[in-house]
């Protein structure tokens, strides 16, 4: 229950995201028999009953450990597998934030997808006595909509925040009739002329394969009285091109269209490698080969002398295990940046520089937005 | 949640136009501007005119309005702020002035516009025929009836060069003038982000160039919603608080630190909430009452009913007022020593590693932490002090940036300029760590 | 002449580049009676022939200076004015080295604009006893064709390096006869059939409002046995579809778009505010606030009892200038990050971190870069 | 410009496919290879079968062949590389088999497929009937004359849900399976861009992250040309210098300095230029010798020609490798002293804050000074010096990043996922400062 209310203890019947490693979750429905099983060991969910939301808690065996943390809708969204109808959360925080999406908003959603932003549109809304919102999502895909209907009903979503249709929203439009509507409210609705409840939208998000074919039908539904706010999610710029016009010849106005493009980093250490020690090292490696000369013909010399006394020179087993590498370390000479050792990042032994690295893989585009307004006609005489 | 911090909504107006409200106002060149609409009051808007605030009241937020006789406002349906569209798409019915300018021009198009501009040289005053004294003039003249229009028409007429340019800087021209004289102008609410809009222009550092997907970012991080209860850091004049109020709705409740005696929560006023919900919604404390909390709690000492009716007026009056800060700054002081807050939001100048673990325990388990910074120096050196500190699991530094595009259909690219900044995120999660496994300290951190 | 050479004393009739501030570099034509004039004094230039190029130099007045600087293709284009012609060094950069471009290479640029992107072509070509490179510049707009032919002279480019000719490419296409050639090279060029020269180029930049108009022109005139790659610069990503449809049915192949962004900074110090400060400011304000009730009671008793003793504590003139600034200081109290002061980043009383800060204004778009090879047909069988 | 330092070009050929070289081969599956054609060998690219090196020498650089019968590569044209072109722009005449099969997808797009994917669970392994060893099979037999196109159209035949799938994702599946079976490849000259593809799929750490963009950047910045004198510290494998030779075409000279024994030079060896050519282009000093000339200069007793005309055959050829040994030590540590170079070009992982003053000095005046670093920090750190330094002017930090697209007309939108990386620059601008002026220190400098 926890993604409509913050929990400070863990019970029976949550879910919980379990995190295994860095932007590594995996949710879990505790059940008093239930068992985590990870790599990094086994947890029991009996074990975490009880426990504070954040808690680490150890393995069976104690070796490893996981943290137990309450779904949020990023949280959820980094924990889905990498299915293309996601949509990312910087992406879904600019839209929720330009279109100044609050708890009274009555929303648009199609199509539903993954459901990743649909729990944060839900998170949003509030529909109780004094608020009046809800998100209506739509999925044409039969099995997307019986997945995303499971979803948001354990997730304690549906009905209350979510009504989810099973619609081509393209060819039938948006009309949805007898979902649970707070009549105490202000701004409460009645039918209109042909019976249909009004839905009173006041956004919209279009993230479908033509939107061009799903917008004629929105004046059906969005609010009679007031501003209505669409954004338009598509991946290639010619689906732009037909959106910016179908908006256009439907009186949508300040259309604009934008692209998030976002980056993360981690913190790490790079090694300061002064140019003094690179210069000494150099000086190092030109004395020892000189010494090595001369060395090595002292060496000759001395095995000509006692060969025999070799046997005795060697260590014996107990330092045996040490010695290689201590032989190695000093055949390297002068080494002031751990060349060939395993040096970790951040050792004391040497100096470090706080740099920033980025993931490897960068999302270069995930779709573009396209933005609009519209004002009821009747009002703009 | 904390159910005693759920205040009732006082059903604020976000959709009509409403008396006394604040609200933003878009003008054709791309100006903006903060208004309150006091009824019967006159609001001016430069050389676009005026227009009496009565004949705007009441109006769905979001109309474009033109102004016509006698400082009146009429609502019309243009698209004059578009960066413009094709005319294909123009519908014949009801249409304004506005677009039989921009349908002018598209005769224009066919007949006189050259695809190249290689017979025009760069423009300069000379090309200009009308002095800028006959054009306002020409201003004056049509200021009645035409609005601009008939000087666009005169423009194009005494402008020698105006059929040798293309299509598209002929469009531009005219969407230059457009700006330059047509009297309209549009009414939004006066949202966060609008707000943004507002400082962005105005003064950007103040609000240490915090971007509107920057602000967004942050507020989906942070896992802000209605009922939660924050502990926040804004140096942002109050937009961040502004921004969790629009969010939040009075639903829950915002504790804010401030480095001064008061803290600049100046972006409130503009809200539509009544002093006395804001201070119900967003309590306030300075950093010597959160780091120094039994100190600076205020012994007030209570006189009994009989000392107090012995009191003059004016220290009775006196002696009310004390105990009711005492209590305000008592009650903020025992909210944090409580802590378990449900995620901080920090935008501050402040230096973060060594001031970000003092607060750490004071956020709930599983929270959210989020710092806004313009520096990701800044936040790579907290992160650093985060990678150590076992209370802080997954963070790491964000950055989102909006690309805006020029978006007319056969002619769509991204802006060519646009304005730096935006900030960056660090972002963590909270934890509590097990009381073994805490003891042997980093080398069991994963991350 | 030091576009085609590195000089290390500056000479009379040569172009210098004069920096006055960041980014603010004037080009300046070294004439030995001329003044160079500028908001930081005046500076003849006969005190500047003679001097090594990098030199700082001092006004006449003593007050300002300047550093005098060769001019290079990078530099060239910072002191353009910004008109929209120019081709920058990012786009330019990349260009140059994704069309791996040599001192042998012959280079179509079309149209010539600002003549930023030609001196970095010239830059790398070579046209000598061994070297057979070349470019050919093409502008349709008669002054910019006029001022670009008067430019490349004075820098002695023109006819050496590039070939610059005024005309319409998408109408009447590439041919350029009666080039200076150098018969030596190996790969030296006789006419075609029909009498023309053979350009034999391997390498188009087209950056013209319909590239695809000119595109079938370019068979004509690029080499017949080798490779020919094309890049096209167009802003809008409309022209960017009609010309990968222009270069497919023209039978370019590897056709890629892609587009170049890119950023610069600056160092900049940010004042560290240690939280410890500003605990301790807040316990100075509130300590003198109770002070000051103290003070205020104390100084009005003072005030009643000694009246005439005031003019004698007033500081005299010399002492009085300092004293209001150290009033105020002390009126402020407790001040560890210098507010109300007029404190200069890296002040050494205040601790500071390195930061790097953007440009006020981004570049984010220049115009899309759509990439393309051809090998010739005869070749393909 | 030193005349002395130019060089004769030997013409290296980057036109047409030559014997001995390495270059640079394309696969259908996006893979990349470098191959040295040894005339008479064969080369072998796995799954997509072996060429006998004859069958293309002498075709220009760029073309595509495909593998016919005994090992034989044909040219064709063949649009098989791109990601795709719509089918109307595709000439009716030389279609090569290739393009057949897109043609009957072409046919299939307008009758079967659908506008959406509404009926499509994600493909399985249960969906495709054929097995991989059927696939196997087919592929042998398809092998002399069908060249993958037979296998094609059994796979889409064997595919129950082909038609159901959208047009786009149909092509994406006939592409995939085309990029798995064609037996066609592209050889490409090896030129520095293609050379750093190589080495950024293969091990992109050990080029530092270096992107092509920023490569480019680095070189024009520098002001690199045919006949200058380059200063060049390259810990990219020798990468920068193979760019540097490519660009220079080997008229002037590099001075490389490194920090071990020996410079890493490795990727010089699949230029085509000889080793003599590129000891006289490219002269390497280490550190020590860098910094400590007069110490590291070799003091060799000359012989006299009677001494010599004295020594043992062995001996003698040992006077006469160390004395050319000691010249060149001895040359290029001269070389350095003089100093005056026309540009500095340093991708190095050494501490550059204190490194970079102490080299400054060897640059000419005005001259540009370039540094790589995959961290942005590093470079900030030193320009903070760049910044207290009179000897330098106008020091930035620069980032340049491409995006590539998906450029298929209709379906054009930037590739969905890039690699990060690509590193930064720092730039400045090496020039003398005036004696007077240089005694007030920082406070004369404007940047």
């Amino acid at each position: 229950m926890s993604f409509n209310e913050y929990k400070e203890y863990i019970e029976e019947g949550d879910l919980v995201l379990a995190w295994l490693s860095r932007d590594n979750f995996k949710p879990i429905y505790i059940g008093a028999n239930d068992n985590l099983n990870t790599r990094y060991g086994s947890f029991p969910h009996s074990l975490m009953i009880g426990q504070r939301y954040g808690s680490q808690i150890s393995s069976k065996s104690g070796k490893g450990f996981v943290y137990l943390l309450a779904p949020t809708p990023e949280l959820w969204t980094l924990s889905l597998p990498h299915r293309t109808q996601i949509v990312y959360t910087p992406d879904s925080s600019y839209i929720i934030q330009r279109l100044n999406i609050s708890s009274n908003s009555r929303i648009i959603e199609a199509g539903t997808g993954s459901g990743s932003f649909s729990h944060a549109f839900a998170r949003s809304v509030v529909n109780d006595e004094r608020n009046n919102g809800l998100v209506f999502s739509y999925e044409f895909h039969q099995t997307r909509y019986e997945k995303a209907r499971i979803e948001f009903e354990s997730h304690k979503l549906l009905n209350n925040k979510i009504i989810l249709t099973h619609r081509d929203v393209c060819k039938n439009g948006f009309q949805v009739n007898n979902f649970p509507e707070n009549k105490n409210i202000n701004n409460a609705i009645n039918g209109d002329r042909n019976g249909n409840t009004q839905m009173n939208v006041t956004v919209i998000f279009l993230d479908l394969p033509s939107p061009w074919d799903a917008i004629p039908h929105l004046d059906k539904v969005i609010t009679q009285e007031h501003e209505a706010r669409i954004c338009c999610f598509s991946p290639c710029i010619e689906q732009v091109e037909r959106t910016i016009r179908a908006l256009s010849s439907n009186r949508w106005v300040q259309i604009e269209m934008v692209e998030v493009q976002s980056k993360s980093w981690k913190s790490h250490k790079m090694m300061i490698k002064d140019i003094d020690d690179v210069v000494n090292r150099l000086k190092d490696i030109k004395r020892r080969k000189i010494n090595g000369i001369q060395e090595l013909k002292e060496k000759n010399a001395r095995r000509k002398r006692n060969s025999s006394d070799l046997e005795e020179l060697q260590p014996n087993s107990e330092e045996g295990k040490e010695a290689p590498k201590q032989e190695n370390k000093k055949a390297r000479g002068f080494n002031p940046f751990g060349r060939g050792l395993r040096v970790l990042e951040g050792d004391e032994n040497y100096n470090w520089l706080n740099i920033t690295r980025m993931e490897p893989e960068i999302k270069s585009h995930t779709s573009y937005l396209t933005f609009a307004c519209k004002v009821p006609e009747n009002k703009s005489k | 949640m904390n159910e005693e911090f759920v205040l009732e909504t006082k059903g604020k107006n976000r959709l009509i136009i409403s008396p006394n409200q604040y609200c933003f106002i878009k003008l054709p060149s791309s100006g903006i501007k903060i208004v309150q609409l006091r009824p019967d009051g006159v609001i001016s808007l430069g050389k676009f005119g005026c227009f009496e605030v009565n004949s705007v009241l009441n109006h769905p937020y979001g109309e474009t309005f033109e102004i016509i006789e006698n400082k009146q406002a009429r609502a019309i349906y243009t698209d004059a702020f578009e960066a413009g569209n094709d005319d294909e798409d123009l519908e014949e019915e009801n249409i304004s002035e506005a677009e039989i300018s921009s349908k002018l021009l598209s005769t224009d198009k066919e007949n006189k516009s050259r695809l190249d501009n290689r017979d025009v040289n760069d423009i300069g005053s000379g090309v200009q025929k009308l002095t800028s004294v006959e054009i306002e003039l020409l201003k004056k003249d049509s200021e009645l009836s035409n609005k601009g229009k008939g000087i666009i028409e005169k423009l194009i007429e005494s402008h020698t060069n105006f059929n040798k340019k293309t299509v598209h800087s002929q469009e531009k021209y005219v969407k230059r003038k457009q700006q330059k004289f047509l009297k309209v102008f549009t009414i939004e609410y006066l949202s966060a982000s609008n707000l943004l809009r507002f400082y962005t222009s105005k003064d950007f550092g103040k609000i240490h160039e915090l971007s509107e997907e920057s602000l967004g970012l942050m507020i989906s991080l942070a896992d802000v919603r209605p009922g939660g209860r924050y502990l926040v850091v804004d140096e942002c004049l109050g937009l961040i608080v502004y921004t969790m109020m629009e969010r939040m709705n009075l639903q829950g409740e915002i504790v804010l630190i401030h480095e001064n005696e008061h803290a600049n929560l100046i972006s409130l006023k503009y809200s539509d909430y009544s002093e006395e919900e804001i201070k119900k919604f967003v309590k306030t404390i300075n950093w010597l009452q959160f780091f120094e909390p039994d100190n600076e709690k205020i012994k007030f000492p209570i006189k009994s009913e009989t000392e107090i009716s012995l009191l003059t007026a004016q220290k009775r009056s006196n002696y009310y007022r004390h105990k009711r800060n005492a209590e305000i700054t008592n009650s903020v002081i025992d909210n944090v020593k409580r802590g378990q807050f449900d995620g901080l939001i920090m935008a501050s100048t402040l230096y973060l590693p060594k001031l970000l673990p003092k607060i750490v325990d004071k956020i709930g388990g599983s929270r959210a932490i989020v710092c806004y910074s313009n520096n990701k120096e800044l936040l790579n050196e907290t992160n650093h002090v985060l990678l150590n500190d076992v209370r802080v699991i997954n963070s790491k530094i964000l950055e989102t940036r909006v690309r805006p595009y020029q978006s007319i259909p056969g002619k769509l690219h991204p802006l060519m300029t646009i304005r730096s900044g935006g900030g960056y995120l660090l972002w963590g999660l909270r934890v509590i760590p097990g009381d073994k496994i805490k003891a042997t300290g980093r080398g069991n951190k994963k991350s």
